[in-house]
C-alpha cells in the first residue's frame, strides 16, 4: 500500500472520511423520504446562523472537548477508554456534592472546588478499570462499558433515594446555591456584545481551552507524556526503558477519568445548576468520535469538538423544525466514527491511488 | 414526557388534544419530544424563543425547569400538566387521578374471579401512588377482602417506557393470582396490556382510552383528559388564564371508558354500581383519599 | 420463596436469557474466528426493528424473521469489511455500528409508521406465539417435575427453543466438524490456517455472517417473541451483557448457556424485588439489582472466577505484508 | 536408512522439480526479490543461502503461495503452475516448514496435522485416519511425536517435527525448510539432516534455507546464493568451498577479523552469582549462572539461540525478574520488585543494546530524536526545568550522535521505522555507547547489519573496552564471538558449560559445549 504524505494523512483523510459520512447520511435521509439539503440548512442555520445558535454549539463543544481530551490521553497510552460516559456522570456527582456542601459566596471560589470534585470523582471511576487492566489484564473496553452501566445505576440510586429533596418527584438534586452560578457567555463583558440573549455556553469553555493546551504540554513536553506515548506505541519497549506499565496505565486512566469528570462543570454546574439523571447525554461516547476525528491531538480535538457541537445542536434543531427525527444525529455520529476510526484504511487506500509514485522503468 | 408521543397513553393524549385544536382552527403547533432530562430546558427556551405562545408541557419533570425559564419569557404563557408551578405566566393543570382510579378499581373488583387484582405503576413517585391508592380504595369498596398486588417498573423516567418489564411484571402478578391488572405506566403499559391479553386475563388501560388495543381483553381504561387540557390551553391561546386548574370527575377531567370494545365485559350491575359511586363523588358525598396530600394510603401499604 | 414463585421466576429467566444466549453464541462464532464484535447490540437492534416492521407489514412472522436476519447481516457485512478487508480497528467499528443502529432503527420505523420510532403492535401470525410442548398438560399433575415442565420448559415461543438447540449444535459444529476446527484455528493463529491452504478472509467472513444470523434471531425474538413490536433502544444493553457472558463462558457453547441463564436469572429477580425481599428478608434497592449483571461481569473480568483466555489472534487484523 | 545415493548424477539429465523464472517482489519501498531465476532438480537437497534480509524467506513464501509475486513464473515438474495461494501449492505437492512455525498452540498435534487437509465435513474420521498415517510416517522417518499432546507443551524440536509431519501428511513431494536449524541443538540438527536424506532417498525434493555454511556443505547436493534480493548463482556443493560461498553471499572477500590490542582487565565491574530466571509459565530458563566481568574486558556468550542467553540479558537489563545475586561496582542490584527496571539499571551504569532492536530498543513510530532519548528521558541534560523536557537539546544531541555513528540519512525528525535495519541498529548502539556506561550489555550487535556497519560497530565495541569499560556480548554468530571476545562463556540449557580463551579454543570445541557435551561442567 502506498504511504501517504503526512499532510494528506492528517488533513485529507479526516476530511474525506467526513465527506463520506455526510454522503451516506444524505442517502439515509433520501431513503426515509426527507430532503438532505433542507436538513443541512436547518442544521447550519440553527447551529451557526445566530449568536444564539453558537451559544448552544459552543456549549456542547465544551463538553466534547473534555471528553475528547479524555479519550485522547488514554489513547496515547493505547488504552481505549469507553468509560467517559460513566466518568462524566460521576464527575457530575462530584460537582453536585461540592456545590451543595457549602453556601458558596461566589463562583470564583466554587469553580475551583467543583473542578477538584469533578476530577476526583471522574478519576475514581476510572481507577478500578485501570487497576484491573494493570494488575489482571482485564480488557479495559469491556470493564469501562460495564462501569458506565454501574455509574448510571449508582446515580439513579443516589438521585432517587439520597440526594432528592423531600417532596420533589423527579430524580434530581436540589438546585445549587446562587453563588455557584457560572457566568454564561452573555454575562461576560465584551462577549455580551455578541451573545445578547441567554445562552448555555459558559466560562467552562475557557477551562476546556486551557485543558487543551495543558494536554498538549503534557503529551509532548513532559517526561510523563513521553512515557505514556512510548508505552502506548510499544509496551515491550517501554519496559526496556524502565517505564512502569502499572504506573502508566494508572496515571493515564486517572487523567483521562479526571478530564471526563471535569466535563460536569459545563453541563451540571454551568447549565442546569443541579444534577439530573443522565446529565452527560452521551457526551462520553461522542468523545471517542471527537478524539478519532481530531487524530488524538488537542488542536484536532478542539476542531472536532466544535464540529460535533454543530452536529449536536443542528440535530436538536432538526427535531424542532423538521419532521426528521432527532436520531439522525446519532446516525451521523456513528458514521463519522465508522469512517474515521474503522474504515480509515479504506480512505487511505483510495487516496493511495493518487499518491502512488510513478513506476520506475525496470531494466529487463 | 419521556414515554414518547406514541405511548398510546399519557403523551398520546396530549398530542391528540393539540391535533384536535389544529384541525378545528387550522392553527399550527410545534411539538418537541424529549430525549433526556438535560434537554428540557433547551427545548423550552427554544420554543419560547421562537415565539410560540402558549407553550404547553406535559409531565411533572418540567416543573423545575419551568420555574427557571418562565421568568425569562414574561410575555409567553405556559401551561403545565401534572405539576403546580407558581409563576405569574403559568397555568398548572392537575387531575384527580384518585377519583378515576377509584372507579376502575370498583370495576376490577367486580370483574375479578380470584379476588386478587394487580396494579403496575411506572416510575415510583407520589403521583403514581395516588393512582394506586385510589384504585385500592375502589377495589376494597366492592370487596373488602380483595388482595391487591402492586409493582412499579422503576424509579427513573425510563420506567415509563419499558414494555418488557411491564410484561414480565404482569406475568408475575398473574402467577400471584391477579386476574385484572391496572397499568398506570405510560408506554410500559403496552407491555402489560399485551401480556395480560396473552395470558388470558383482563387489564385496565390508563390516560387515553386503550380499550381498542386488545378488544374484549381490556376491561376498561381510566381516562385522564390530558387532551382536553391541552386543547383548552391552545384554544385560549395568548389569553391563557394562569393559575391552578383542577380537572376532577365533576369537570370530566377523569373518568372510565366504555365503548364497543369492552361493552361485553361490563355488566349492567357493574355499570350501575360505578355510576352510583361517581355520582356520590361528584356530589362530594364520597371522598377518595389523595395520596399526595399526606403521603399515605389507608387502603394500601407500599 | 414458594415453588410457584420460583417457577415463575425461572420462567421469566428463560425468556430473558434467550436473547442473551443467541447473542452470546453469535459473539462466540465471531470471536472464535478472531474478530471482536462489540456491535452485537446494534445488530440485535437492527434485527428487532426489521422483524417488527416486516412482520407488521406482511402479517407473517417468518418474513419478519427473514428480514431480521437480512438487517443484521447488513451490519455484520460492514463490520467484516472494516475489520477483515480494511483491517480497521474492530472495537471502533463495533462502537460506531452500535451508534448507527441506535439511530437508524428509529429513523426507519418512524418513516414507515410515524409512531415515534415504534412499530405497531403485532398480532396473531405476525408474532411468535407460545408453543405448548407435548404432554405439558398431562404431566402438569406430576409433583415438582410436572409443574416445572409445564410452566418453565413448555409454553415459550419458537425462538426460545431454537436458542436452546443452538447450544448443542454450536458445540457440535465447533468441536466435531471441519469448519469448527478451522474456525477455532483462525482465531488462534490465522497464519496456520493460511499456510494450510485455507482462506483466512473467507473463513472470517463466514464467521461474521453466522454472527449476523444469530444476532438476527436474537433481535427478532426481542420484537416478535418477547414483545409484540419494536420499540426504540429495546435491546437495552443486552448485546453488551451477552459479550460479558461470553467472557464468563470462556468462549465455550455450553458455558454460554449457563452464563446467560445466570444473567437472565439476575434480570428476572431484578423484576421482582418483592420476591427477593421476602426470600432474604432485606430489601435491596432496584438500581443495585439492575447493576448486578454488570458488577458480576467486572468480577468475572477481574479473574476472580478463573482466568478467561480469549482467542489469541482476537482483535488483530491478519496482516501478511506490512 | 539406506546408503546415501551418489550426488554426482548430473542434475540436468532429469526434470526439475521446481523452476522459478523472473520472480520479483516488493514490500512497499523494499524490493525483497529482484528477477530471481532458480532451478531445483528432482530428488535432491537444494540449499539456499544468503545474509539476513537477502530475500530467501520471501522467495520461498512465494513458491508456497503465501505471498504473491509481482512478476515471474513458477514451473512445478516442468509445468507452468499458478500458485496464488497455499492451497495451490499444496495441490502441486509443495510443503513448507516456516522459519516461524505456523502451528496452533492450543491444538493437539493431530488437530494441527489435520487442519486444512480434512477428508470431509466431519472431524472424527479425519482424525482417526490421520492418527493412523502419523504412526506410519513416524516409523518410516524417525519422526515420532505424541499425537494427542498440545503443541504448546512441545519443545521447539518437536514442534518442527509436527511441521514436517504436516507437510508429509499432505503428501508433499517438494519440502521447503526455512532455517530449520536456528532453533535446534547440533544433535537435533543432525537428526533432522538424517530425516531429510531419508526423504531424498524416497525421491522427494528438499529445499533447505540456512545461514550455516557447514550445514550446506554437509547436507546439500546443490546450493544457490542470494544477495540483496538477487540470485547470485547456483553451484554444485561438491564443487565449491565455504570460502567461495561466503564471498558470493557478501559480494566481496570476507574479513571478519577484528583488529584489537590485548585486553588489560581491571577491577571486577559485574559479578553474577547463581542467577536464575523462570518464564511466565514457570519453566526455569536460567538455571544458576555465575560469572564476573572486569573493567576493560569483553566477555562473549556463545550458544544456540534459546539456551538462556536472552533471559540473561533481560535479567541483567532489568526487564525480567530473576533470583540470585548480582553486584555492580560492589553494589547489589535488586532483581525483583519495582526497583528492578531498565531505568534503575541505567542509573547503576549499565547500558543495554537489546537483541531485538525493533520491539525493545526502539519505538518504531517515534522519531530518531525521540528514540535517542529513549530510556534516558529522565537525564538532567534533557530537561528544561523540573516540569518540561528540553526537546531542542535532545535534537542537538541526536545530530551529534548521528554524525559520529554515520547514521544515514542524518535526519533527527525521521521516524525510526523509516531507517534501514542497519541504521536502526546504529541509533541504538550510538545511544547506549554514548551514554558512557561502566557495563555494556550488547545482544546480537550485528544481526541484519551489512558488512560495513559490522566493522564500524565492532570497532566501537573494542574502543569502549579500551576505554576501560566492561562488555557482555551475546551473539549466535560464533565468528563474531571468537573475534571480539577476550573470554568466551558457552551456554547450554540455562547453564554456562564452561569458559574458554578465544586464543586457544576452536569452533569444534565450542560447538560441542553448545551441544551440551563438555569436559568441565558436566
Ligand atoms: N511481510 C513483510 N512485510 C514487509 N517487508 C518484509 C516482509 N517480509 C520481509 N520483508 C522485507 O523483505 C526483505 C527480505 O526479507 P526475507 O525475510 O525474505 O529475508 P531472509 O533472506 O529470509 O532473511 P533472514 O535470513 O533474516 O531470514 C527484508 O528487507 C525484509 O525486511
Ligand atoms: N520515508 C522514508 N524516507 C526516507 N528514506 C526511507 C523512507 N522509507 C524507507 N527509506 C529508506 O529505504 C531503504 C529501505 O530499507 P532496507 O531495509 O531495504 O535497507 P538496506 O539496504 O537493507 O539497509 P541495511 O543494510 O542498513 O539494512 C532504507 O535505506 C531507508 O532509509
Ligand atoms: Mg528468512
Ligand atoms: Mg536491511
Amino acid at each position: 500500500m502506498t504511504k501517504l504524505p503526512t499532510w494528506a494523512d492528517v488533513v485529507l483523510v479526516p476530511l474525506i472520511s467526513l465527506a463520506l459520512a455526510a454522503i451516506i447520511s444524505a442517502f439515509v435521509l433520501l431513503g426515509i423520504g426527507q430532503s438532505p439539503t433542507e436538513a443541512f440548512w436547518v442544521m447550519v442555520d440553527g447551529a451557526l446562523g445566530s449568536a444564539y445558535g453558537w451559544g448552544y454549539t459552543l456549549y456542547y463543544a465544551t463538553s466534547f472537548i473534555f471528553t475528547g481530551l479524555a479519550v485522547t490521553v488514554a489513547f496515547h497510552g493505547s488504552l481505549f477508554n469507553i468509560g467517559g460516559e460513566g466518568q462524566a456522570q460521576l464527575g457530575g456527582l462530584g460537582v453536585a456534592l461540592v456545590c451543595l456542601a457549602l453556601p458558596w459566596p461566589h463562583w470564583t471560589m466554587a469553580l475551583p472546588a467543583a473542578m477538584v470534585g469533578a476530577a476526583l470523582f471522574g478519576a475514581a471511576w476510572a481507577a478500578i478499570p485501570a487497576l484491573l487492566q494493570a494488575k489482571r489484564g482485564s480488557h479495559i473496553v469491556i470493564t469501562t462499558i460495564m462501569f458506565n452501566y454501574i455509574a448510571s445505576a449508582l446515580l439513579i440510586y443516589l438521585l432517587v433515594n439520597v440526594l432528592r429533596p423531600a417532596g420533589q418527584m423527579d430524580p434530581a438534586t436540589a438546585n445549587f446555591p446562587p453563588g455557584t452560578h457560572l457566568p454564561t457567555l452573555n454575562e461576560i463583558p465584551i462577549l455580551n456584545l455578541i451573545f445578547t440573549k441567554k445562552v448555555p455556553a459558559n466560562i467552562s469553555l475557557f477551562v476546556a481551552l486551557i485543558c487543551c493546551w495543558l494536554v498538549w504540554l503534557l503529551m509532548w513536553r513532559t517526561r510523563l507524556g513521553y512515557e505514556i506515548r512510548a508505552f502506548g506505541k510499544s509496551e515491550k519497549a517501554a519496559t526496556y526503558a524502565g517505564i512502569s506499565s502499572f504506573k502508566i496505565i494508572m496515571i493515564a486512566m486517572l487523567i483521562s477519568g479526571a478530564l471526563s469528570g471535569l466535563m460536569a462543570i459545563n453541563n451540571v454546574m454551568g447549565e442546569s445548576g443541579r444534577l439530573v439523571q443522565n446529565a452527560s447525554e452521551g457526551a462520553g461516547f461522542i468523545g471517542i468520535a471527537v478524539a478519532l476525528m481530531g487524530r488524538n491531538h488537542p488542536l484536532g480535538v478542539l476542531l472536532a469538538a466544535i464540529l460535533f457541537g454543530f452536529l449536536y445542536q443542528g440535530g436538536a434543531e432538526l427535531g424542532l423544525w423538521t419532521t426528521i427525527p432527532i436520531e439522525l444525529r446519532t446516525v451521523v455520529q456513528g458514521l463519522v466514527i465508522l469512517f474515521t476510526g474503522a474504515l480509515d484504511q479504506m480512505v487511505r487506500m483510495m487516496l493511495g491511488v493518487f499518491f502512488r509514485p510513478r513506476p520506475q522503468a525496470r531494466a529487463a | 414526557d419521556l414515554g414518547g408521543k406514541f405511548d398510546k397513553s399519557f403523551n398520546e393524549a396530549a398530542f391528540n388534544g393539540a391535533q384536535r385544536w389544529a384541525q378545528e382552527t387550522g392553527g399550527t403547533f410545534k411539538e418537541l419530544e424529549m430525549q433526556s432530562e438535560a434537554q428540557r430546558e433547551q427545548a423550552l427556551r427554544r420554543l419560547a424563543e421562537s415565539g410560540a405562545n402558549p407553550v404547553v408541557m406535559t409531565g411533572f419533570a418540567f416543573g423545575d425547569v419551568l420555574n427557571k425559564v418562565a421568568p425569562d419569557f414574561p410575555e409567553t404563557k405556559f401551561a403545565i400538566v401534572d405539576m403546580v408551578v407558581e409563576q405569574p405566566n403559568v397555568r398548572s393543570v392537575v387531575f384527580t387521578e384518585n377519583e378515576g382510579s377509584y372507579l376502575v378499581g370498583m370495576l376490577a373488583a367486580q370483574a375479578s374471579k380470584t379476588g386478587t387484582v394487580g396494579f403496575i405503576g411506572g416510575m415510583d413517585i407520589p403521583l403514581i401512588r395516588k393512582f394506586a391508592c385510589g384504585y385500592a380504595e375502589g377495589v376494597k369498596a366492592v370487596n373488602p377482602d380483595a388482595k391487591i398486588v402492586v409493582n412499579f417498573t422503576g424509579t427513573t423516567p425510563a420506567a415509563w417506557n419499558d414494555p418488557v418489564k411491564g410484561a414480565e411484571l404482569a406475568k408475575g402478578q398473574k402467577a400471584q393470582g391477579a386476574d385484572v391488572i391496572y397499568a398506570a405506566a405510560g408506554g410500559t403499559g403496552i407491555g402489560v396490556l399485551q401480556a395480560a391479553a396473552d395470558e388470558g386475563i383482563l387489564s385496565i388501560g390508563v390516560d387515553s382510552n386503550q380499550n381498542y388495543l386488545h378488544p374484549g381483553k381490556v376491561l376498561t381504561s381510566m381516562l385522564k383528559r390530558v387532551d382536553n387540557a391541552v386543547y383548552e390551553a391552545f384554544k385560549e391561546g395568548t389569553e391563557l388564564k394562569t393559575g391552578i386548574v383542577v380537572m376532577d370527575l365533576k369537570a370530566e377531567g377523569v373518568g372510565y371508558a366504555l365503548d364497543d370494545n369492552n361493552r361485553p365485559l361490563i355488566t349492567a350491575d357493574m355499570e350501575a354500581a360505578v355510576n352510583a359511586a361517581a355520582g356520590k363523588i361528584k356530589a362530594g358525598e364520597l371522598k377518595v383519599h389523595d395520596y399526595m396530600t399526606d403521603d399515605s394510603c389507608p387502603a394500601l401499604k407500599f | 420463596m414458594d415453588y410457584a414463585t420460583l417457577l415463575q421466576v425461572l420462567d421469566t429467566t428463560l425468556r430473558l436469557a434467550t436473547p442473551l444466549l443467541l447473542a452470546c453464541l453469535a459473539g462466540l462464532y465471531s470471536e472464535r474466528a478472531g474478530i471482536f464484535d462489540i456491535g452485537l447490540e446494534g445488530k440485535m437492534l437492527m434485527a428487532a426493528m426489521s422483524a417488527g416492521a416486516v412482520a407488521y407489514l406482511t402479517g407473517s412472522v417468518w418474513l419478519g424473521l427473514l428480514a431480521a436476519i437480512v438487517g443484521s447481516l447488513l451490519f455484520a457485512a460492514v463490520h467484516g469489511l472494516a475489520s477483515i478487508t480494511f483491517r480497521g480497528n474492530q472495537l471502533i467499528s463495533g462502537v460506531a455500528l452500535n451508534f448507527v443502529a441506535s439511530g437508524i432503527t428509529v429513523l426507519i420505523a418512524q418513516s414507515l409508521f410515524g409512531q415515534g420510532g415504534r412499530t405497531p403492535p403485532l398480532e396473531g401470525a405476525a408474532r411468535f406465539n407460545p408453543i405448548k410442548l407435548p404432554l405439558a398438560d398431562e404431566l402438569a399433575g406430576v409433583p415438582i417435575i410436572g409443574p416445572f415442565y409445564a410452566e418453565v420448559v413448555s409454553g415459550h415461543t419458537f425462538l426460545v427453543y431454537v436458542g436452546l438447540l443452538m447450544v448443542p449444535l454450536s458445540w457440535w459444529v465447533l468441536y466435531r466438524t471441519r469448519f469448527g476446527l478451522r474456525l477455532r484455528a483462525v482465531g488462534e493463529n490465522p497464519a496456520s490456517v493460511d499456510t494450510a491452504g485455507i482462506s483466512v478472509v473467507r473463513l472470517r467472513y463466514t464467521a461474521v455472517a453466522i454472527t449476523g444470523i444469530l444476532c438476527g434471531l436474537a433481535g427478532a425474538y426481542m420484537s416478535t417473541g418477547l414483545q409484540a413490536g419494536f420499540g426504540k433502544e429495546m435491546t437495552a444493553g443486552r448485546g453488551y451483557i451477552a459479550l460479558a457472558a461470553l467472557i464468563f463462558a470462556k468462549w465455550r457453547p455450553w458455558y454460554c448457556l449457563w452464563a446467560t441463564l445466570l444473567f437472565g436469572f439476575f434480570q428476572a429477580i431484578a423484576l421482582r424485588p418483592d420476591v427477593i425481599e421476602n426470600t432474604i428478608g432485606i430489601s435491596i434497592p432496584v438500581p443495585a439489582l439492575d447493576a448486578l449483571p454488570y458488577i458480576l461481569t467486572v468480577v468475572v473480568l477481574a479473574g476472580l472466577v478463573g482466568k478467561a483466555i480469549p482467542p489469541r489472534a482476537g482483535g488483530e487484523p491478519y496482516v501478511k505484508e506490512r | 536408512m539406506g546408503g546415501g545415493r551418489p550426488t554426482s548424477a548430473a542434475p540436468s539429465s532429469r526434470p526439475f522439480a521446481i523452476e522459478l523464472k523472473g520472480i520479483s517482489k516488493s514490500f512497499g519501498p523494499v524490493q525483497a526479490n529482484k528477477d530471481i531465476n532458480i532451478a531445483v532438480p528432482k530428488g535432491t537437497i537444494h540449499g539456499i543461502i544468503g545474509e539476513n534480509g537477502a530475500g530467501k524467506s520471501t522467495l520461498m513464501s512465494i513458491l508456497y503461495g503465501f505471498y504473491k509475486a509481482d512478476a515471474g513464473e513458477i514451473f512445478v515438474n516442468g509445468n507452468l503452475t499458478a500458485i496464488p495461494d497455499s492451497q495451490s501449492a499444496i495441490r502441486a505437492g509443495i510443503g513448507m516448514v516456516f522459519q516461524h512455525f505456523k502451528l496452533v498452540q492450543n491444538f493437539t498435534v493431530l488437530e494441527n496435522v489435520v487442519l486444512g487437509a480434512e477428508d470431509g465435513a466431519l472431524l472424527r474420521p479425519s482424525l482417526a485416519k490421520a492418527r493412523k498415517s502419523l504412526q506410519d510416517l513416524a516409523q518410516e522417518y524417525e519422526l515420532d511425536v505424541d499425537p494427542d499432546a498440545l503443541v504448546e507443551d512441545l519443545s521447539v524440536g518437536h514442534q518442527q517435527r509436527v511441521e514436517i509431519l504436516k507437510a508429509l501428511y499432505r503428501q508433499a513431494e517438494i519440502l521447503i525448510l526455512d532455517e530449520p536449524t536456528g532453533v535446534l541443538t547440533p544433535a537435533e540438527a543432525d537428526h533432522l539432516f538424517r530425516i531429510l536424506k531419508g526423504l531424498r532417498d524416497q525421491g522427494k525434493t528438499v529445499i533447505l534455507i540456512t545461514h550455516k555454511l557447514r550445514e550446506i556443505m554437509e547436507a546439500t547436493d546443490n546450493v544457490s546464493v542470494m544477495r540483496r534480493g538477487t540470485m547470485v548463482g547456483t553451484v554444485k556443493t561438491a564443487q565449491t568451498s565455504p570460502e567461495e560461498l561466503a564471498e558470493l553471499m557478501v559480494g566481496r572477500k570476507v574479513l571478519l577479523e577484528v583488529e584489537k590490542k590485548p585486553a588489560h582487565p581491571g577491577k571486577v565491574v559485574l559479578s553474577v552469582q547463581d542467577l536464575r530466571v523462570k518464564d511466565e509459565i514457570g519453566v526455569e530458563r536460567l538455571k544458576g549462572v555465575s560469572f564476573e566481568i572486569r573493567a576493560g574486558e569483553i566477555l562473549g556468550i556463545a550458544g544456540v539461540a534459546g539456551n538462556g542467553q536472552s533471559e540473561l540479558l533481560a535479567a541483567l537489563g532489568g526487564i525480567q525478574r530473576a533470583a540470585g545475586t548480582v553486584t555492580m561496582n560492589g553494589a547489589v542490584l535488586p532483581l525483583v520488585g519495582a526497583d528492578a527496571n531498565g531505568r534503575a539499571r541505567r542509573e547503576a551504569g549499565i547500558g543495554h543494546v537489546p537483541e531485538d532492536r525493533q520491539t525493545l530498543g526502539l519505538i518504531m513510530d517515534f522519531t530518531a530524536w525521540e528514540n535517542v532519548a529513549f530510556g534516558y528521558h529522565n537525564e538532567p541534560k534533557y530537561q528544561k526545568n523540573s516540569l518540561l523536557m528540553d526537546n531542542d537539546a535532545i535534537r542537538a544531541d541526536t545530530e551529534k550522535k548521528m554524525a559520529t555513528f554515520d547514521v544515514r540519512p542524518p535526519i533527527p525528525t525521521l521516524a525510526a521505522k523509516n531507517f534501514s535495519g542497519g541504521n536502526q541498529q546504529k541509533i541504538v548502539v550510538a545511544r547506549e555507547i554514548e551514554s558512557d556506561p561502566d557495563l555494556l550489555l550488547i545482544g546480537q550487535p550485528t544481526r541484519g547489519v551489512d558488512i560495513g556497519a559490522i566493522e564500524f560497530i565492532h570497532k566501537q565495541i573494542v574502543a569502549l573496552r579500551d576505554a576501560g569499560k566492561a562488555i557482555l556480548l551475546v551473539s549466535v554468530e560464533l565468528d563474531e564471538i571468537m573475534s571480539l571476545s577476550d573470554r568466551i562463556a558457552v551456554m547450554f540449557d540455562g547453564r554456562i558449560m564452561g569458559f574458554r580463551d578465544p586464543e586457544t579454543t576452536n569452533e569444534r570445541e565450542l560447538g560441542l559445549l553448545m551441544a551440551g557435551v563438555s569436559g568441565d561442567a558436566a
